[in-house]
């Protein structure tokens, strides 16, 4: 199963049938930030960035996918058809794990809360694999772990780089273990990358928190983050309520993390692609 | 020995009456004797059948014991030999993750764990067991020594969690748990895992991964704290016991799953009952473990350690897709 | 450009006039131009002249010239691409060693160096040029990275030492540069240093170890800044220049006593006055450097390393016994 | 010349000829600590310790070794006729470096700082190398540091642990890069015992500082400090000179390096020996 395979469906990203979608259609999106309000077409546009405040909107996995890659009817998704499972059949007080899966995956016409395939950036090809934080929060599900480890083995099958962006609010409780294990799973994994000297660069996206953080998000070779992002183990709200103090402001962002050597650069959404591309240049041209 | 679970004031009551008894010393009469060794096996059978059908809730509470058996307890019961290895060489010597060299039945080890501290000073010290970076990059050091000398591992999980504060932020708890995952995975050496305690998410799992993942009867392991859990799936933490029964916390259960190796059995009444008998059942485990682990080469050691991690959890429905 | 150093004080009255006379513009009358062609011979004469009899002293003073080129004038003057990376992912990121992937004369490398600040901020920011620990060991970090992926390194050393304050001995300045001297002992790339101005004792050496160590004509090599080896000597810091002569820190002289293997030449009047041309002499011995390491295969370029290091400044009697 | 060979000229340590020799006789001697004034008879029975504070006084190379090792007399010094040269010819304001090593070499008996050997403790061969801050303060000249590089190839060669014991101001100026080239030289030399798979036991004393403490010294398996000696990069006089502030006391001691994690523990000379031997026996018995 370690294998790199085709998508086993047929229809990628692009297709009719694709999992992928964008967020539901709203006619004006308002922004966290400046509170302004952007027709939704114009946002589009933009990346999804505010006009007004620069302020970098929350994207779907096939946002993403399409602002990174030149092509996104040549992306390749795979293990699309690998689904979550309920292995602890939880269910409990009113909360049935199989019925959220369900619901989460109507509202965003995604199976599970990461996407994964090959793509190219500038032509350099590349094992990507995308989170979206619509899905359950991004949340470790043991499927979602499954597909990371995955598109790590395809970049160490194919020698080619890894490009990992996360958007996870931690682990997912209705798995437990099973979840926990994960961060275990994809930080061995990755290490399957070093026999073919290619590059991971994780791109840490807005909020990454929680597990994620503990394991293949922090071990990327090069690492890179969104402006602004949340950032961080924990993320401000839990420390405050941990310790019962106010945190100085600006506590884990990107720039914080940036500030205490964590990653190597906060890079705006609309060069992050080049820059992508040239660090992947580095690697991969002679 | 106190009685402080709800659970166990029943044991308490027979407890007490013994006590009384045996109070009385050289007045005792026969027929005190006679109801003394009545009541200890009422207490005995009590407390069997009390601890028999303890629920996920109540074994977190068993686990989180006062009285349970800390690293720094099993370090002393089961080791004929111990120098502390101290510090991560870079910024300080978290006291929330201890270490060193060990002897045990013979073989020369790295042990190392999480210590929650026993009395106030020893917790303000140790942090109740909440390590910051520098804990696991000790423990990453002690690690890589063993690797080096060629000492198996072995890895006590006893925690609530890594630290939430801002220092550990600064420092990257993150990078320095996830360089710990990375690093177990393909450690030219042995390493046994056992959930002594408190198994409690990334901080737990900081220094969990290994060839075998053994927990003691009692233990719990968690992604979150039932509290936690709680707080997020239905926003009130007074459903706690709720969700320590859905996420499927114990030993038994996680055994069951396939996701642990090994449970090893607590004394009568739990681990805080007796340290001796418990450190004895975890000797012989560890010893087990260790006899079979010992035997492989390292290709091999590390080769299945990497597909058990790899494949951990993945259904044979998924796995063969 | 200015000319702040008392000994090029008579350069500076010949430039003068050449400017003075210029400032007349389109007024220039054709003796005035041959008297600049006169004067212009003559200040390339002196600052030839003077240049070559500099003493060790004064070669100190160029070595640590405000205007010199720093690490990141060298990086925009060498490279054709460049990408920082930054911290050493345990604590911050250090602006007094900086350093990236970089493309240079077409072949990707890992470049890093000191970086000692050109305007106030910038010198503040990078702490003038003296690391703390976690500068050392995001410069060990970058030499993993190019270990990893085959890049070659260049190590650009300029810096007066190490930071010496109390926050540089809590997070362990010693450990962190002992680590890189291990480090680079044994990274299995090729490592060309070279020292661009100031080579200060063990904060130069911390990122000084490689196949190859290069000075610049006028920069300085030194176990002690001149005037501290003063004050230990002889109880007096004014005695720098005297200490400067006896401890032979000049290129010229670390050539001989083989201690380098290369002096870069600098242009005329120092590497000061003409950022492009220094980069260009240095851009050629970089790669003369790399293109000869880089053919060899890995295992002997490290036992050339390890052997240039274990037998480094052992003079034949010694090497003997 | 990186073969463990036998010291090339007859007696060692404990012969007629040593080089190695207690400090200059004097009936009593003053506390730094304390103050107290005791005789050097009853200092000597407590291994250099002041019987009132508990101040560890500095030791000689003899001193050291013999508290050490199981018998002085089997001590087996190596490479004394290694002596130090004056590689700059360094001469400068009636400074004479040719003339302060044969000063240093008068008044203590030593050939150099560095005094290495083969011994045994507690019945375990040791590769040991002992420096000595009477010499030039103990600083780092080129033939000190082929005389440790040597005691760690002995080590690797003959498998055995090491153990270094430091004592040190620093560089020594009338070497310069002679002398910190040694630091390199040292550091790449232990990574000779990996391959051996034994320990190198690093012992700090009083003093450790400078350009040791920057390579070999910190560079232990094992680091063991004794009570409160000065050990740091710096020392907290060069420190308070540079940035003009005072710093709070135990800076730059054992006990202050232990709580930062740079070291496993502060060992009592009176237990040290059997310290040694208790880590050594872990790596040594099976
Ligand atoms: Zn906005
Ligand atoms: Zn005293």
């Amino acid at each position: 199963m370690r294998e790199a395979e085709p998508a086993l469906n047929g229809t990628g990203l692009n297709g009719a049938s694709s999992s992928v979608q964008a967020v539901p259609d709203k006619i004006v999106t308002p922004c966290p930030r400046c509170r302004d309000l952007t027709l939704r077409r114009e946002l589009e546009k933009t990346l999804m960035i505010c006009p007004r405040c620069g302020y970098h909107h929350r994207l779907t996995a096939k946002q993403r996918i399409t602002y990174l890659v030149d092509d996104i009817t040549a992306f390749q998704e795979y293990d699309r058809d690998l689904t979550p499972q309920d292995p602890l059949h939880f269910v409990s007080r009113a909360q049935v794990y199989a019925t959220k899966l369900k619901e989460n995956q109507n509202e965003t016409e995604l199976s599970e809360a990461v996407v994964g395939g090959i793509g190219t950036i500038e032509g350099i090809r590349v094992s990507l694999a995308v989170m979206d934080f619509h899905f359950i929060g991004g949340s470790m599900g043991m499927v979602a772990g499954e597909r990371l480890a995955r598109a790590m083995d395809r970049a160490a099958d194919m020698a080619i780089p890894l490009i990992i962006c996360s958007a996870s609010g931690g682990a997912r409780m209705q798995e437990n273990i099973f979840s926990l294990f994960q961060l275990a799973k994809t930080s061995a994994t990755l290490t399957r990358l070093r026999n073919v000297k290619m590059p991971y660069i994780s791109v840490l996206t807005d909020p990454t928190t929680g597990g994620v953080t503990a394991s293949f998000a922090s071990l990327g070779d090069v690492i890179l983050a969104e402006p602004n992002a949340m950032v961080g183990f924990a993320g401000p709200r839990v420390i405050e309520q941990a310790i019962h103090q106010r945190l100085p402001s600006g506590t884990d962002t990107s720039e914080f993390v940036l500030e205490h050597g964590m990653i190597d650069a906060v890079v705006d959404r609309r060069s992050l692609r080049e820059t992508i591309a040239r660090i992947l240049r580095f690697y991969t041209a002679s | 020995m106190s009685y402080e679970l709800e659970f166990e004031k029943p044991l308490q009551a027979i407890d007490k009456e013994i006590q009384n008894l045996k109070k009385r010393g050289d007045r005792l009469r026969p027929e005190d004797q006679t109801k003394i060794a009545v009541l200890e096996r009422e207490l005995a059978q009590r407390t069997a059948e009390i601890y028999a059908k303890l629920t996920p809730w109540q074994r977190v509470l068993v686990a989180r014991h006062k009285d349970r058996p800390y690293t720094a307890d099993y370090i002393r019961l089961l080791c004929t030999d111990y120098f502390e290895l101290r510090g991560d060489r870079r910024f300080g010597d978290d006291r929330a993750i201890i270490g060193g060299l060990a002897s045990i039945d013979g073989r020369h080890v790295v042990i190392l764990g999480h210590q929650k501290g026993r009395d106030t000073k020893e917790k303000i010290e140790a942090n109740f067991g909440m390590a910051h970076p520098e804990g696991y990059r000790k423990a990453a050091r002690l690690m890589r020594h063993a690797e080096q000398f060629g000492f198996p591992v072995i890895s006590l999980v006893d925690t609530a969690g890594a630290m939430l504060d801002l220092s550990a932020e600064e420092r990257g708890i993150s990078e320095s748990i996830a360089e710990n995952l990375q690093l177990m995975a393909i450690l030219r050496t042995p390493i046994v895992v056992a959930i002594i305690g408190e198994g409690g998410s990334g901080g737990a799992l900081g220094i969990g991964v290994g060839d075998r993942v053994l927990m003691l009867e009692n233990s719990v392991y968690t992604v979150a704290a039932p509290e936690a859990a709680a707080s997020i799936l239905w926003k009130d933490s007074n459903f706690a016991p709720q969700a320590a029964e859905a996420m499927k916390i114990t030993a038994p259960e996680l055994l069951q799953l396939g996701l642990v190796d090994r449970v090893v059995p607590e004394p009568l009444g739990g681990a805080h009952r007796d340290h001796h008998a418990m450190a004895d059942q975890l000797r012989q485990a560890l010893t087990a473990e260790l006899n079979e682990l010992c035997d492989l080469p390292l290709d091999v050691l590390c080769a299945r350690r990497y597909e058990k991690w790899r494949m951990v959890g993945i259904p044979a429905s998924v796995a063969a897709v």
